[in-house]
């Protein structure tokens, strides 16, 4: 052969088998909603009160209001400011956003009476540093935290209890399960609640499952709050879903009159992924999902496109508007849990510019998903971030000094908290009278990474536990009980100190997670205060010391060794 | 007279069960049960978390609490493992890819095909009957295309054998059809050059011509000696819709024994021997010669040594006897067949290869039954005392149910083994455990139809089967046919299913509900009905059933819906009334000994 | 053995030939193929470039070797799979269908189920290859013949997201645009013809 | 900074500083059977003096929350607790019926006219059936309502 037409050179060569040319990467399609955040489709922001009623609505009149923008005029908007403050310039209100002497509670204001075009309006005005500068500002809670994906390929109760407590102690604040097959739900819950609460004690679990179900477990005190209540920003596409915004904002005040904190779920692409986004750009879609979500009353919002990840991913600037949707969600006032939940890219070096824009400003959940167990064992489908990720997460953290929520830990204590996890499970199992837990599958759950170095479970036996567990009414009291009995003293006080919050309330209010003191810690006592450099939540004393540390890191008074 | 508060508590192999009753003076009122998983194994200071579990529930479903409690009664209870082994004793080989003979579903036209194999891009060099040989990376319409031209070129093309899944296809496109068969995954294999013939018979037919020894004979001109040495190909081909043999020098399809190990039986002051490989009926013989049986050693190194050691093993491991103390007490061996992959095989034919399945069971007398008597009464805060030997208390809780007398007998029906019981005119009674129960059957069904799923073959095993017709009907095994309001799920379409309470669940296999429901029965025949009798024999007057009245029927297998059945037919010859227990007229099968406790306790007091 | 003749390699191209208004047959021995509005014209192959003549004929030749009837017929009025499957449902004589958009994904439907519902379903149109339509099709005549067969393993790939879901956005749009609202299924002859 | 609270409530006058009310306000906080917060003990919980029951949230510790919540202009969360305060009266099976019954083209309008009267009437839940109203009245308008045929 000795054409050169198809040629390439060694560099296009290399180039080519780069991963990042795995991705998939599309043209913009705005009259489709195929776009981010730019689009002369989406409509332009208006404004009009008549009679204590919002009458037109960002150039729509009542009459012609489909029911999200019903809702969001008659729950969502301050009528009262909404004239005046839609009146405000955006850039403006984008400047103030961004200038530490505007000050949160300013901001809030003005952002309770605001359209969605007009919020959209502002945020098309900043780049993706004053997205992060506003950010830093807006989030809801002082200190960030961070949130894990506590998953296993065979729903193995005993993996799901040694990762939860492995995943507690490195720093999560909330560990979040869900199920290859449904029925095992009862076991994987109970061991979540179980390995979380001897990880540290104080930290906050969920089971993603169908609405009944997940209110049910919730109701009985083995899971601690819930998280997959889907909202959409167009009304076909809602509707689609089964739902409304009323029966949403119904179901929010059914899980907050069980005490149980509760927050919804949104995201860029989802409607022009499913072909209704009815001509407007993702990020307008989603601010209309943030209103709504605000206009119910729930407390927070997990955002950040989830599981479309790969719409705005695709498109131009599409990163940036996934970064602008959790700004808007801390802007109006709700708990952002802003995604990095999902497999994003094959490039590693993507995955960690998608990550930067939450986790250097912060926010109240950095990921709504850090798999913190490998992404083959993750059965939300792969997360942006998981185990194999730890020693990178911890190590710029402390390269940029800022806080994402985890920090490293000496395998010693990993190992202590994931023999001891197992060995309560073993314990609780057994005073409820469920499948046994082998000392073998306890030893394996110390040293194991992923749901193949575990023993097989009978998984017949488990689903019989698991059905017996729903029938005889196991409440999150019985498993404080069998903690008890069986001389888990300590986690069962953990456990029944969770369980008591509830009486109480406090979990329910805006970005609420409990201390390690069992401390509740909202947006109340621990409001964010930013005011610019040297004010809000700094990186420094005892915690930063903590950050310093990695798996590696070289003495200084004695070279020839490791500090760790 | 006061009131005492006593629970009755059996630990059985699998479950625990408790029975609450209020004693004042001679007079008993039942006022609640409970059932939980045994925690450990039976006899062992394990059991303390499930008896105190069961105590607990049965109280709570009473009305009462803890502190009300009296005496809780245990059983005494013999710690008995059971083991369970199958081992394949047959083995087909086919050597130089003498013969396919899978059954693929669609096999392309019919009758007989004989020739030379030739490959297919080599026809053009090919003259006489020819048979093609195509590989797989071959498209359909190309391979007819193909043979279309060499037909035309005057070749006679007779028979083609295919890698894909394309006979159908292939045939449908040819001018003139021919036997075609397909699915031959290791079709490179097929020797090239040699005399071979294809046989396809019409749908719902079988072959009858390389099926049969003197087809083959005349197919390839074979003179008696060699007609002796090609039955096994014929044997092996009978019942196939389709089929392809070969003829190459030397090669062959052979039946072989696979010597899996020696059984050593020592009983009755004899020391017998017998190959596991003779099959369940010798093993069964020569363990009749030897009863009562001291114990049971397999040979070192073989499977059935390994197995019987493990037994042992795990014994030593709850009791702390030492191994060499434990002595296994009784076999059962049962015929079976498990679908295997022939060696040699060019499409992955499966054979049904004979094996045989052994249960175990070990015995020792080293019960530490007051040590769980001990913990109870910790943990309750009450008294506990081992009230009596579950045997005998079975007995007394069993002659409860109404219409039943002494001498009786009853029949426990466990997981792990079989255990019978007898009262008899004279108030003596005796008892036996004999291997092999539910545990064995569920197995059995799981291997003989290839379900790799234990949760399927459980549900075989306790549920009637049928075939959902459609959306909106399934028919039962009974030939019934049920109708739904509510269309049935999609992923039982179609399908064999199980009905469980909570609806139907498929059964992965592609045989029929007959087939599957014939199997199902067969394995609780061998096991149940064979074990009914062997453990009656043993405790039965001079061994002899004629001289039982009456037999009740206990355990979780009691409540089977065909089990009963199968026993009381194979109990029928003897006169012996049987039947399922129902313990105080209300329990049904449950709690026979949980109950017996109690009333002993009270005859006693 | 050698490899496939080159001829097999060779482009096949597919036209979809109207022949009439789709109608409810009654012989119980078919299976109704029902496709998207824009399968075949414009769109002519699947979201990883498998030739929707090559779908179409893999499909045809597994109902066919199970000696089973097919008939295909393209759905105008609505690009959703399962109102695609159902509408092919409907119209078949053995109530079983295969329903097939044109960037790939499959589903085999009945005609009892609920529209929402199906019997089996291969939602990863990226893993979807001229082996598995075959067995789409092996599957549904097998159903039609009142068998039970395997269900198709279907396969994931948790990076299928970044790498194709906003280009199965993108066909999913661009086939909502070839819907013709209030048009009735229509049977088509498909022809298929080498390059 | 003590804000105090809009006079929705009836409660005392609750702020930012009275936050977490479970380590600064115990005195207010009791369990649905009557019991203080500071009841709910390891040791009770053994002597079995604890039950489910016990560790639900009362219909008043709601109220105080939404208290809190206006306190920090969270107008549309303290709705949300005030609209939880009159659920907690209201059975889990029929709190889910009356979700499903939410649902798009789920209920006719004399049907979800019929839960806000059951719950106006029965468990003198006004703010629920309110917005149950206003759901009957945009499904009609926006054809969410049960259709007769359904395909």
């Amino acid at each position: 052969m000795t054409t050169t037409e198809n040629r390439r050179s060694r560099r296009t060569e290399i180039l080519e088998d780069r991963p990042v040319n795995l991705d998939g990467f599309v043209e913009e399609w705005p009259e489709k909603g195929l776009v981010a955040m730019e689009s002369d489709f989406d409509p332009q922001p208006s404004v009009r009160v008549e009679g204590g009623r919002i009458v037109e609505l960002d150039g729509r009149a009542r009459a012609d209001f489909d029911f999200m923008d019903t809702f969001i005029a008659d729950h969502a908007i301050d009528v009262e400011t909404a004239e005046e403050v839609n009146a405000i310039p955006s850039v403006e209100i984008a400047r103030a956003l961004v200038d530490p002497r505007a000050s949160r509670d300013e901001l809030t204001r003005i952002g309770r009476g605001l359209t969605p075009a007009k919020i959209l309006d502002v945020v098309k005005l900043m780049n993706v540093v004053e997205i992060m500068m506003a950010m830093q500002k807006m989030r809801a809670r002082r200190t960030p935290a961070n949130q894990a994906h506590s998953t296993s390929a065979k729903d193995n109760p005993i993996q799901v209890a040694a990762d939860a407590a492995e995943g507690a102690l490195r720093g999560f604040a909330e560990l979040e399960t869900t199920l290859g097959v449904v029925r095992y739900a009862p076991l994987v819950a109970i061991a979540l609640q179980v390995g979380g609460q001897v990880g540290r004690g104080g930290v906050l679990t969920q089971c993603a499952l169908e609405e009944a179900t997940e209110l049910e477990l919730g109701m009985r005190g083995i899971t601690a709050y819930a998280e997959t209540i889907s909202v959409y920003g167009t009304e076909s596409v809602f509707v689609d879903g089964d739902d409304t915004p009323w029966s949403k904002a119904f179901l929010a005040s059914a899980y907050a009159s069980r005490g149980i904190k509760m927050r919804f779920t949104s995201g860029t692409g989802s409607e022009v992924q499913m072909g209704n986004a009815e001509g407007r750009s993702m990020l307008y879609l989603e601010i209309r999902c943030i209103l709504m979500a605000k206009g119910a009353g729930v407390q927070g919002l997990q955002n950040g496109s989830i599981s479309c990840i790969g719409v705005p991913g695709a498109v131009p600037g599409g990163i940036r508007a996934v970064a602008a949707e959790n700004l808007v969600a801390s802007w109006m006032d709700l708990e952002c849990a802003s995604g990095n939940d999902q497999s994003f890219s094959h490039s590693a070096m993507r995955r960690t510019a998608r990550l930067l824009p939450q986790m250097l400003p912060g926010t109240d959940f950095v990921c709504s998903g850090y798999s913190a167990v490998p992404n083959a064992d993750n059965m939300f489908a792969g997360s942006n971030l998981d185990t194999e990720d730890f020693d990178d997460w911890n190590t710029i953290q402390r390269d940029l000094q800022v806080d994402g929520g985890l920090r490293h830990v000496r395998e010693p204590e990993i190992l202590q908290v994931r023999e001891k996890a197992a060995r309560a499970l073993q314990a609780v199992f057994a005073e409820l009278d469920l499948p046994r837990i082998t000392d073998e599958e306890v030893e394996a759950a110390v040293y194991a990474n992923g749901s193949g170095d575990y023993p097989e479970r009978d998984v017949l036996e488990d689903l019989k536990g698991a059905q017996s567990v729903m029938d005889r009414g196991v409440t999150g009291l019985d498993l404080v009980k069998a903690l008890e009995r069986s001389g888990f003293h300590d986690v069962a006080e953990n456990l029944l100190t969770v369980l008591r919050q509830r009486v109480s309330g406090d979990l329910l209010q805006t970005s609420a997670i409990l201390t390690d003191d069992f401390v509740p810690l909202s947006a109340i006592n621990d409001a964010n205060d930013y005011g610019g450099p040297g004010s809000g939540y700094r990186l420094q004393g005892e915690r930063w010391e903590q950050l310093k540390k990695l798996r590696h890191v070289t003495s200084a008074e004695d070279p020839e060794t490791e500090v760790s | 007279m006061t009131r005492r508060l006593v629970v009755g508590v059996d630990i059985g192999n699998s479950t625990t069960e408790a029975c609450v009753a209020a004693v004042s003076g001679t007079s008993v009122e039942y006022l609640g049960t409970a059932l939980t998983h045994t925690t450990g194994v039976k006899g062992t200071p394990d059991n303390t978390d499930g008896a105190v579990a069961a105590v607990r529930r049965a109280l709570d479903r009473a009305g009462h609490t803890e502190s009300e409690v009296e005496t809780v009664l245990l059983n005494e209870a013999t710690p008995v493992i059971s083991g369970l082994a199958m081992e394949t004793i047959s083995e087909t080989i086919i050597t130089e890819s003498t013969m396919i003979g899978h059954n693929p579903a669609t096999p392309g036209g019919e009758g007989l095909g004989v020739g030379t194999t030739v490959a297919i891009d080599a026809l053009s060099g090919a003259s006489g009957p020819t048979i093609a040989v195509v590989g797989p990376g071959w498209d359909f319409d190309d391979v007819a295309t193909e043979l279309n031209a060499a037909t035309d070129r005057g070749l006679e093309v007779v028979a083609a054998v295919l890698a894909h899944d394309d006979a159908v296809l292939v045939v449908n496109r040819l001018r003139a059809p021919i036997p075609v068969v397909d699915e031959v995954g290791a079709v490179e294999k097929v020797p090239l050059g040699m005399r071979a013939a294809v046989e396809v018979a019409p749908p719902g037919r079988t072959i009858r011509t390389l099926s049969d020894s003197y087809g083959l004979a005349s197919v390839f001109e074979l003179d008696p000696d060699q007609t002796k040495h090609v039955s096994p190909v014929a044997r092996a081909l009978t019942g196939n819709r389709s089929a392809v043999v070969v003829r190459t020098p030397s090669g062959d399809v052979t039946d072989r024994r696979i010597p899996v190990g020696t059984l050593t039986l020592r009983g009755a002051g004899k020391t017998l021997q017998v190959d596991v490989d003779a099959g369940a009926e010798a093993i069964m013989e020569v363990l009749g010669r030897v009863q009562p049986l001291d114990d049971a050693t397999g040979e070192a190194g073989t499977h059935v040594g390994g197995m019987l050691a493990q037994v042992r093993d795990t014994m030593t491991d709850v009791t702390g006897q030492p191994a060499a103390e434990i002595r296994i007490r009784d076999v059962l061996a049962v015929d079976t067949f498990v679908p295997k992959e022939v060696r040699g095989g060019l499409a992955g034919e499966v054979a049904p290869e004979n094996a045989v399945a052994l249960a175990a069971m070990v015995r020792t007398s080293r019960s530490r039954m007051q040590v769980v008597a001990d913990e109870v009464a910790a943990a309750l805060g009450c008294r506990a005392e081992i009230g009596g030997v579950e045997g005998e208390m079975a007995v007394r809780g069993a002659l409860t149910t109404p219409g039943t007398a002494i001498p009786i007998a009853v029949l426990d029906l466990g997981g792990g083994s079989t255990d019978a019981a007898l009262l008899d005119r004279d108030g003596v009674s005796s008892a036996v455990h004999v291997a092999g129960a539910g545990e064995l059957v569920t197995k059995l069904i799981g291997s003989e139809l290839a379900l790799d799923d234990r949760e399927q073959a459980e549900a075989v095993k306790r549920y009637p089967l049928a075939k959902v017709e459609s959306f909106f009907h399934v028919r039962h095994e009974d030939g019934t046919v049920q109708f739904f309001p509510e269309p049935l799920p999609s992923h039982v379409f179609a399908r064999v299913v199980t009905m469980t309470p909570e609806g139907p669940a498929p059964v992965a296999t592609r045989h029929s509900v007959d087939h599957v429901r014939r199997v199902r029965r067969e394995a609780k025949r061998k096991v149940f009905a064979v074990n009914a009798v062997r453990a009656l024999q043993q405790v039965a007057p001079g061994g002899s059933l004629r001289m039982l009245d009456f037999v009740v029927l206990l355990g979780g297998s009691a409540l089977d819906f065909e089990i009963p059945d199968l026993i009381a037919d194979a109990l029928a010859g003897y006169g012996v009334v049987c039947g399922i227990g129902n313990v105080h007229g209300s329990e049904g099968p449950r709690n026979a000994v949980a109950s017996g406790l109690v009333d002993a306790h009270v005859a006693g007091a | 053995m050698s490899a496939p003749t080159a001829a097999s390699t060779s482009e096949r191209t597919l036209t979809l030939k109207e022949v009439g208004p789709a109608k409810r047959a009654s012989r119980p021995d078919e299976v109704v193929v029902a496709v998207s509005p824009a399968f075949s014209d414009p769109f002519t192959k699947t979201i990883v470039d498998v030739p929707h003549a090559e779908v179409i004929r893999q499909i045809l030749a597994g109902i066919e070797e199970q000696g089973v009837h097919a008939r295909v017929i393209k759905v105008w009025d609505t690009a959703d799979l399962a109102a695609v499957a159902h509408t092919g449902a409907r119209l078949s004589g053995s109530g079983i269908s295969i329903g097939l958009l044109s960037r790939g994904t499959a589903m085999i439907h009945q005609r009892d189920l609920p529209r929402l519902s199906n019997l089996e379903l291969f939602p990863q149109s990226p893993l979807l290859d001229a082996e598995v339509f075959r067995r789409i099709g092996s599957n549904a005549a097998q159903y039609a013949k009142g068998e039970s067969p395997a269900p198709v393993p279907t396969r994931n790939d948790q990076m299928a997201r970044p790498r194709w879901q906003a280009k199965a956005a993108l066909l999913h749009l661009k086939e909502f645009e070839c819907i013709v609202a209030g048009r009735k299924p229509v049977e088509v002859e498909p022809v298929i013809s080498r390059a | 900074m003590r804000v105090s609270a809009p006079a929705s409530g009836s409660g005392p006058d609750l702020g930012a500083a009275d936050y977490p009310l479970s380590v600064n306000r115990q005195d207010l906080l009791r369990t649905p059977t009557g019991k203080p917060i500071t009841a709910l003990t390891m040791n009770a919980v053994v002597a079995g003096e604890i039950t489910a029951e016990d560790l639900r949230i009362a219909p008043e510790t709601l109220q105080l929350q939404a208290t809190l919540a206006e306190s920090v202009h969270r107008r549309q969360l303290a709705a949300n607790f005030r609209r939880a305060a009159e659920l907690t009266a209201v059975p889990d099976a029929e709190v889910l019926a009356m979700y499903n019954a939410l649902r798009p083209r789920a209920s006719s309008k004399e049907q979800l006219l019929g839960i806000a009267e059951n719950l106006e009437n029965k468990y003198q839940a006004t703010v629920c059936g309110a917005l149950v109203r206003e759901a009957a009245e945009v499904y009609e308008r926006r054809d969410l309502l049960a259709r007769d045929e359904e395909d």
